[in-house]
């Protein structure tokens, strides 16, 4: 299905985003400390939609927060009350602005493992109710290889509408979804601009072939996929991740690791529950009740790392849980590419 | 600043003569201008070695990491890295017959962007005061002089540092990356992960970023030597510097402390004291 | 007694949130078992009066306790803190308080970096036959609380008065 | 779960009077954990006791609270109460709603009773996270060992061996005695020093508690209160002192003359030598420096004499090793070299002597036959001059501290001079007459009117020599005026000063010194002869400046604190100290930096994890640990607490207000 094509100039988008940011709760890359994060904004000034993508984290905290209440609790003699909860702060009706593809495409990725035997009602909610406007990168970043995994870029839908800087000087919006059609109707300042397929389409194109054009880093996934299911004993793993520091830095700037822990708060008689990341590279992450952990070594919760994302999910849900966004690779401290760990490993396989 | 030539020469000699098991050094990442630690194994790994003013990471975090336990190795540390080492020693987590050192006389490392990093502008101790062979020209004496941004936020008002703060905590996303890249940070279980209820803060909030912060620069005040490792892991770019910088301040100009780690078996200022330690704060 | 080190750049913190008319503020006093404990224990077998927003912890020298304890007293119930302890040189277990005096200052220091006004982190001194400077220290401490008003910085979300 | 019980003290109407003690009861109801709350009258009564030892079994409760007076006050009481109805004494918490809320909140009732509750609420939040503590008792060697043999030793050495406990009395030369054994005199009784001393001595050599190993020196100490091991070299003395009958033939016809330190060497003793006539043990000792037998392998005259064949030139030094509880230190002083004195001559003019000398000059059994002698010309000396506070209370030239005993040894010296010497006058240039002691000032009262002395109080500021005379020119502040005296003879009363090996001594025990090298005790008022660690005691001269009768009382002292440590098969201590989780222990042994007993050593324990691997750990001796947490602070790993007071106990108590 294909949605309708709007042409526009700089000033034009710059118009459609204060429209958006005017009559919408819109999130926004802001910086702080050089580094982009996804904040609510009230004028466009604060945010700069097209940040770099090495310094701009993902929009995954605005469907799964770094840190979310699940309940408030009062304990008395009279016995233990649950607390009014109070209304989610995400679940209003919002839009993003300025999202990486890339980090679109892991929330549809993350919508599988959320709507599987459990549905979270919460990041259902989350999801139903965000319009996330896209803007296709022009250029790949040194740690980025989305073009290489198993979705196609150009084609993609994750986002509800897309704004792509065309090689010609223009500035093309399009819906990507029916809920990104519904949205551009509320803004007719840009109906005017509209655009035949026949003309969106080639100009689109064009600007992602020269996209595609940039990435220095290109694999082949199936093969990886293929190659990493049979390497589970391959010593390659020890060596790979000899100089990882176990920061956990990747998991929590990845945009599909979804693992999480559970931990209480108690004040007085207040208690409250948090929902909040953790890493599987965190040596306690497996650490059982009784004691034992079965990966007390680096390399294999390494390899369990890798092989989440790159087989079990993929096994499961038929998908890799990598979107190829590099912001692991750009966070790491020591510069480990899991691009460079997944393709030596694959080498090693028979 | 490229010692990678002397920095192979001595590798080479360690492995030849068998002083050690594995080596720890810097390598390009094969795509950029930076640089992955390495910690080779043999001979025919050596090539791979180099070192030069990108060579950022303080490599002594890797004495704590399980590829170097119970063996010999080989490394190299800048002056800051020397002090991180020292105070290992001291600490009694690394065994010094254990290791064969490379000391630096270090010129200062660059950021990606190639600027010299404000810490090495101001730095005391370029040169390592651990080493079994020292590399490069050696440098005089420099005076302490307060952080160039612990003291531009000093003179801001109250409210002015608060708002600051609360931006750097409010950011925080608590992934404790600053704790597993700094090489004193080895306890077995850190305190902020001590779970029972009240004592927990795992939660990503201000609140819980705030005691996370705050515990751990008092726990490295008087022992942080300025490596940075904590703020190029920190996913969120925060100005962890600005905390350990203000602690070291204040110690330097209260306790006429050394700096950490400058004098084998220092064990910092937390750990010692002084019949004329100030005494006007308190009533 | 009268030295309280000043803020050079600002002397009030603005008040986030005005205090209600009847608030009190909370400060936890924790004092070592042999000096302070038993000063303000003098105090009370001498009716000296001071005022009530003082909470006492005992512990057994100024040495047990981390600055951990502290950052944690403000992150939850606390407006302010006050830790109190044996003059120097007349420690109970000899060197305690000389260890925690380096990690006071330091510690409040750091407060007041990040923006804690100083006075809401107070220290003193107070021997067992100093009962009357103890309900002085209370009395200077809860006056000067009250002035900066109710600390909301960095509480934690469950902490209601 | 817990299940806390929570009492509330009216204390007559002490707290009822000012504190609404059912609200409290009522807000204490509210809590979680709370089972079981209730006021009474008084808590610390028998029925108000009865109360709480019924409601533990009845509502089987895990822990308690009283809220009443200070735990300093009734803690104890409680403790019992909880003992008796069979609960772990420790489970208690006492919330001080007296002292900390009604006694001070008097005029509002609101508030005092708010904090009360809030006080209640914070002990019943510790007490959650109360243990089951259990008295800790540690076996004892019942030996002690008496380092030092001058009067304090041996008076300590005698007063614990009457106790029937074996003493250890080690020293360092060949006879124990002491600075006492010469002095002629003491004040303010004129008792002669030897008549009151060498009784003692002989008690000690016959006493069958004491063990006395003489000429030698401990030189390790390790173990903790109760149970240590003492190493001793006994020094090589070439003589077999179980052989020896002490006849004397050896020394007697010995070559080698050798300055006498007994008599300050004014005369000269033997290479082979008893330090005095009535030495204890009564056995001479060839001195190697001198001996040149044993440096030059000619003479060995003593060994031909010696009628028994006691002479052992091959003789080596020996280590004996004892097991002991406690330690007596009783090192003594040494006196201050008044050589910065240049301005008085010191070095320069033979006819300046030190206080020490003089009373051996005076000695009935000294080396000029009891009379002062001018050392140039061997004259006795008509006027005599007394210089008091050389080096003492002199902080550029000598020390700052006032060394106690010279004004009444000077005091006494004046009479000594006017007993010996009938037609002499003595002048006394002094700062201050510090006669504080039983008797004392009346002594220098009788002296100054029996003896006519001069008193000029000021300082000396030259002593020059005119023909054979000694000018001294000191100030008379009195008068305000310069006074020049001529004089035969000058006593300079030097300084007392710690012994100069004390801090190696200090280093080797494990005890700390102060900056001029006395020995530290554990508090300067309350605990005078005890040091920081346990089972170590202080008598003497070797913590400050005393005289006889001060370091006698200390010596017994110590023997007295000595007998108590000893008075069971085991010592009792509490239990709230701190413990090691070896689990999270890093090894960095900053505790081990900060413990002031030295109460925290290392062992090794396997890595975990199957690992054949060790890895350093702490390890806190509960003999030795005072519980005051230093460790539990500097401990970053959060692996060391402490017993009553833990982590979570305090942050229970923080979070629960």
């Amino acid at each position: 299905m294909s949605f309708e094509t709007f042409v526009t100039d700089k000033t034009g988008l710059q118009k459609f985003y204060e429209a958006i940011i005017e009559k919408n709760e819109t999130y926004a890359p802001v910086e702080k400390f050089g580094n982009f994060d996804f904040k609510r904004i009230t004028r466009l000034s604060e945010c700069n939609p097209e940040s770099p993508i090495e310094k701009t984290r993902s929009i995954k905290p605005l469907f799964f927060p770094r840190s979310a209440k699940v309940m408030k609790y009062v304990a008395t003699s009279a016995g233990t009350e649950i607390a009014e909860t109070d209304k989610d702060p995400l679940a209003g009706k919002r839009v993003i602005i300025g999202a990486k593809h890339c980090d679109a495409r892991a929330l549809q990725v993350l919508d599988k493992v959320y709507s599987w035997d459990y549905i979270d009602t919460d990041f259902r909610n989350r999801r139903q109710n965000t319009v996330i406007v896209s803007t296709r990168c022009d250029k790949a970043a040194i740690h980025c290889f989305c073009t290489s995994l198993d979705y196609d870029v150009e084609t993609l839908d994750a986002m509800d509408v897309l704004i792509v800087n065309g090689i010609d000087g223009k500035i093309y919006i399009r819906a990507k979804t029916e809920k990104g059609n519904a949205f551009l109707k509320n803004f007719p300042t840009i109906h005017d601009s509209q655009l035949p397929e026949n003309e969106a389409a080639p100009a689109l194109k064009a600007q992602y072939e020269a996209f595609a054009a940039t990435f220095r880093l290109q694999m082949n996934y199936r093969e990886v996929n293929e190659k990493l299911s049979k390497v589970f004993d391959s010593p390659e793993f020890e060596s790979l991740s000899s100089n990882c520091i176990s920061c956990n830095t990747c998991a929590f700037v990845c945009p599909t690791c979804h693992c999480f822990k559970i931990s209480d708060e108690k004040v007085k008689d207040t208690g409250v529950r948090y929902k909040s990341y953790d890493s599987c590279n965190n040596g306690y992450f497996t650490l059982m009740a009784g004691g034992h952990n079965p990966r007390p070594a680096k390399y294999r919760r390494w390899r369990q790392r890798a092989l989440h994302k790159f087989v079990y999910y993929k096994e499961r849900f038929g998908e890799n849980l990598c979107v190829g966004c590099g912001k692991c690779t750009f966070a790491c401290p020591v510069n480990i590419s899991i691009f460079e760990v997944v393709n030596q490993v694959s080498d090693t396989a028979m | 600043m490229d010692y990678t030539k002397q920095i192979r020469e001595i590798a080479t000699k360690l492995f030849t003569e068998e002083k050690i098991d594995v080596f720890v050094g810097y390598r390009t990442t094969g795509f950029d201008e930076n640089q992955v630690p390495v910690i080779i194994t043999g001979l025919e790994e050596i090539p791979k070695l180099i070192f030069n003013d990108k060579s950022v990471f303080n490599l002594t975090n890797y004495l704590k990491q399980e590829h170097t336990r119970n063996k010999r190795v080989g490394l190299i540390v800048k002056g800051c890295d020397s002090r991180s080492l020292n105070l290992l020693l001291t600490e009694n987590q690394v065994k010094r017959e254990k290791l064969f050192v490379i000391g630096i006389a270090c010129e200062g490392v660059c950021d990606d962007e190639g600027n010299k990093m404000q810490h090495c502008t101001e730095c005391m101790f370029p040169d390592a005061v651990v080493f079994d062979e020292m590399v490069g020209t050696t440098h005089d004496a420099r005076l302490y002089q307060v952080n160039a941004d612990v003291r531009e936020l000093a003179s801001k008002s109250l409210v002015e540092r608060r708002e600051y703060f609360e931006t750097v905590f409010e950011s925080c996303i608590r992934c404790n990356a600053c704790r597993h890249s700094c090489p004193l940070c080895y306890c077995a279980k850190c305190v902020i992960d001590q779970e029972t209820s009240t004592l927990y803060h795992g939660a990503n909030t201000t609140s819980s970023a705030f005691h996370a912060l705050m515990t751990w620069s008092l726990h490295l005040a008087g022992r942080c030597v300025d490596c940075r490792n904590c703020e190029s892991a920190c996913p969120m770019n925060l100005p962890l510097h600005l905390l350990h910088k203000q602690n070291e301040s204040v110690i330097y100009e209260n306790f006429q402390e050394h700096m950490a780690g400058v004098v084998e078996g220092d064990r910092g200022a937390f750990y010692k004291y002084s019949m004329k330690d100030p005494d006007d704060f308190i009533m | 007694m009268e030295t309280i080190v000043k803020d050079q750049h600002v002397s009030i913190e603005k008040p986030e949130i005005a205090a209600p008319p009847d608030w009190e503020p909370v400060i936890i006093g924790i004092l070592c078992n042999w000096c302070s404990y038993a000063g303000s224990d003098l105090t009370g077998t001498s009716r000296i009066q001071y005022p009530p927003n003082i909470r006492i912890i005992r512990v057994p020298c100024t040495s047990r306790v981390d600055p951990w304890f502290l950052i944690k007293a403000l992150q939850t119930t606390a407006d302010g803190v006050l830790v109190s302890g044996c003059h120097p040189g007349d420690c109970h277990y000899i060197t305690g308080n000389y260890y925690a005096r380096r990690r006071f200052l330091v510690t409040k220091k750091l407060l007041s970096f990040i923006g804690f006004h100083e006075n809401r982190i107070q220290f003193s001194w107070v021997s067992a036959a100093e009962g009357p400077k103890f309900a002085k220290v209370v009395a200077k401490v809860t006056d000067d609380i009250k002035k900066l008003g109710p600390l909301h910085l960095y509480k934690k979300e469950n902490f209601e008065k | 779960m817990a299940r806390v019980g929570v009492f509330v003290c009216f204390c007559g109407a002490n707290i009822a009077d000012y504190v609404d003690v059912p609200m409290v009861v009522e807000e204490t109801k509210k809590i979680r954990e709370v089972k079981f709350a209730i006021e009474y009258k008084y808590m610390c009564s028998d029925p108000g006791q009865q109360l709480i030892r019924e409601a533990i079994v009845q509502h089987r409760l895990t822990s308690i609270v009283v809220a009443a007076c200070s735990p300093r006050m009734h803690e104890k009481t409680f403790r019992k109460a909880l003992s008796d109805a069979g609960m772990n004494p420790y489970l208690l918490e006492v919330a001080n709603i007296r002292e900390h809320s009604s006694w001070v909140h008097q005029k509002d009732k609101k508030a005092a009773t708010e904090k009360a509750a809030d006080l209640v609420r914070m002990a019943v939040a510790k007490s959650i996270a109360n243990e089951q503590l259990f008295e800790i008792s540690v076996p004892v060697t019942k030996r002690a060992l008496v380092i030092g043999g001058g009067i304090a030793g041996i008076q300590a050495a005698l007063d614990i061996a009457d106790a029937r406990i074996p003493v250890v009395l080690v020293e360092k030369s060949p006879s124990i005695g002491g600075k006492m054994a010469q002095l002629d005199e003491t004040f303010p009784t004129l008792d002669c020093s030897q008549c009151i001393l060498t009784p003692k001595m002989v008690d000690v050599a016959s006493h069958p508690y004491i063990e006395l190993i003489p000429y030698s020196e401990v030189i390790e100490l390790e173990g903790f209160v109760g149970n240590y091991k003492a190493r001793i070299k006994k020094k090589a003395s070439y003589v077999n002192f179980a052989t020896c009958t002490g006849c004397g033939a050896c020394w007697q016809k010995c070559p080698v003359k050798v300055p006498n330190e007994y008599n300050m060497g004014i005369d000269k003793r033997k290479a082979i030598y008893t330090p005095f006539p009535q030495a204890v043990p009564n056995k001479p000792v060839i001195d190697a420096a001198y001996c040149t037998m044993l440096l030059k392998g000619k003479c060995g005259i003593c060994a031909k004499v010696c009628q028994v064949g006691a002479i052992d030139f091959k003789m080596q030094e020996e280590i004996i090793e004892r097991e002991i509880g406690a330690v007596v230190v009783a090192t003594g002083y040494d006196l201050w070299d008044p050589k910065p004195y240049e301005e008085y001559g010191v070095g320069r003019f033979k006819d300046i002597i030190t206080s020490l000398e003089f009373e051996r000059m005076v000695s009935a059994n000294g080396p000029t036959n009891g009379l002062p002698v001018r050392p140039s010309d061997g004259k006795i000396p008509k006027n005599v001059v007394f210089i008091k506070c050389i080096g003492s209370r002199d902080e550029a030239k000598g020390i700052e501290y006032c060394s106690k005993i010279c004004c009444m040894y000077t005091t006494k010296h004046t009479i000594l001079l006017h007993h010996k010497v009938h037609d002499s006058h003595a002048y006394v240039f002094y700062m201050d007459i510090r006669a504080a002691g039983k008797g004392y000032e009346e002594f220098v009262k009788k002296a100054q009117v029996d003896t006519a002395a001069t008193y000029l109080r000021g300082r000396v500021s030259k002593i020059y020599k005119k023909e054979d005379k000694l000018i001294v020119r000191g100030e008379d502040s009195q008068i305000g005026q310069v006074v020049e005296v001529v004089a035969d003879l000058v006593v300079l009363a030097t300084a007392v000063i710690p012994p100069k090996d004390n801090p190696e001594l200090a280093r080797m025990l494990g005890i700390s010194y102060d900056k001029y090298g006395y020995l530290s005790e554990a508090h300067p008022k309350l605990r005078p002869v005890e040091t920081a660690k346990a089972g170590i005691f202080l008598a003497g001269c070797t913590q400050a400046p005393k005289d006889i009768p001060d370091t006698v009382a200390q010596a017994s002292a110590c023997a007295a604190k000595v007998c108590g440590l000893f008075a069971g098969d085991t010592m009792k201590k509490d239990p709230m100290i701190s413990t090691v989780n070896t689990e999270f222990c890093s090894g960095c042994q900053n505790c081990v930096q900060v413990c002031p007993y030295g109460a925290i050593v290392t062992e090794e324990v396997p890595m975990g994890h199957g690992s054949k691997e060790m890895r350093t750990v702490a390890r806190i001796n509960e003999g030795v640990c005072q519980g005051c947490g230093s460790c539990v602070a500097v401990c970053r790993s959060m692996a060391i607490s402490l017993a009553g007071f833990t982590d979570h106990q305090i942050i229970n108590e923080i979070v629960s207000i």
